[in-house]
């Protein structure tokens, strides 16, 4: 049905709070029966404080939304990482993965997540009655 | 050459600075400016990237280079 | 954090159209460090229609959520399945599960739509250029 | 004793109705039923639902059960 072969990837990284919608809309895809989303979201902590090596953490989580596509044969792949102050329960960072069927998609929106976890140079810290603590990070 | 290095987190809390600049020999490389760095990155096992890329030790500075000192990394939401 | 053990489950089988983030906030928990969702979208044809067994796939739809939720240890699961015209791109079925980590996340969220696909007592039919076929399926 | 089953989807157009009547005897269990609706039926691997849950062919019935007779499921979007 798709005129193009061609592979949707979006990535941004700023301080606006995430819309879940918005980022499965970016990854619509006509030949897409499977569309996979993963919010990492604050939890048992008043909030967490993100900060980011905002440049290099866009083109490093670009490079990895075009590579997990290609590798995993999605129709269409984003991801997007606030920074600033993350409230309880809300996400600070959501990928979606579209592929034809099931299995891609899973996988695909996993690696993504692991991936930009794993790469990304973001750093947060949980804040709790005033207190702060850089949470311990994994070496790029 | 002069170098500025960006310092991001723990690493910039600790050198009460987002940057700091280094004097390093021409040929100078990664190794060498992360040995210049030992104070602010003692007991952290850190990462330099260059242009916005991680980069091996072995790599050649150049004068123009953007760099930046990386600590262990830990976006992605949750706890760790 | 949270003052109970309880796990939310909501099950829910309309013509009404399908959202994301409605699902998503049906699985918020402040235990939940990680939340995914599958989205099953009509692919490659004009419409998928569907027809259901209502009362019957609403009481096997809760079931399978409260065992998935039990079975990987989700602080909350959901899943909607949507009946009647389904236009392309668009969502016939959403389910959510929200976990402390990751990996009881996503392997909660694949359970339920596998569970959904293969037990729930709704059938659909490709419809294109007016001719309608019902689409082959699996023995519950 | 009189029992109704319920038809969905291709065992629906078939029998040209939402359902259908059978007199089975008493103690006649899911497999008699299933075989009392061979016409609609054939060909098609079905599982009837006894008060909407799947049930086994040996289960006995009763009159005030709500049966019905489902065809392999294909729910959950996208294609096959």
């Amino acid at each position: 049905m798709s005129g193009s072969d061609a592979v949707s990837a979006r990535a941004h990284v700023s301080v606006e709070p995430l819309s879940l919608d918005r980022v499965a809309r970016a990854v619509r895809d006509p030949r897409a029966g499977a569309l996979v989303t993963f919010c990492g979201v604050t939890r048992d902590v008043e909030l967490l404080e993100y900060e980011a090596y905002v440049e290099m953490a866009e083109e490093r989580i670009a490079a990895i939304v075009a590579e997990v596509a290609g590798a995993h044969g999605l129709c269409a792949a984003a991801a997007e990482h606030r920074v600033g102050e993350v409230p309880l329960s809300e996400p600070s960072v959501i990928v979606a993965a579209s592929a034809p069927h099931r299995p891609e998609a899973f996988a695909g929106a996993r690696a993504l997540i692991d991936r930009v976890k794993a790469e990304a140079p973001i750093w947060k810290r949980e804040v709790e009655h005033g207190e702060r603590r850089w949470v311990e990070g994994v070496r790029p | 050459m002069e170098v500025t290095v960006r310092l991001f987190a723990m690493l910039r809390e600790r050198a009460g600075a987002g940057e700091v600049t280094l004097e390093l020999p021409e040929g100078a490389r990664v190794g060498d400016a992360i040995r210049g760095l030992g104070e602010v990155a003692r007991g952290i096992p850190v990462v330099m990237a260059v242009n916005r890329e991680y980069a091996a030790e072995e790599r050649v500075l150049d004068a123009g280079d953007e760099l930046a000192l990386i600590p262990p990394v830990s976006g992605g939401g949750g706890h760790p």
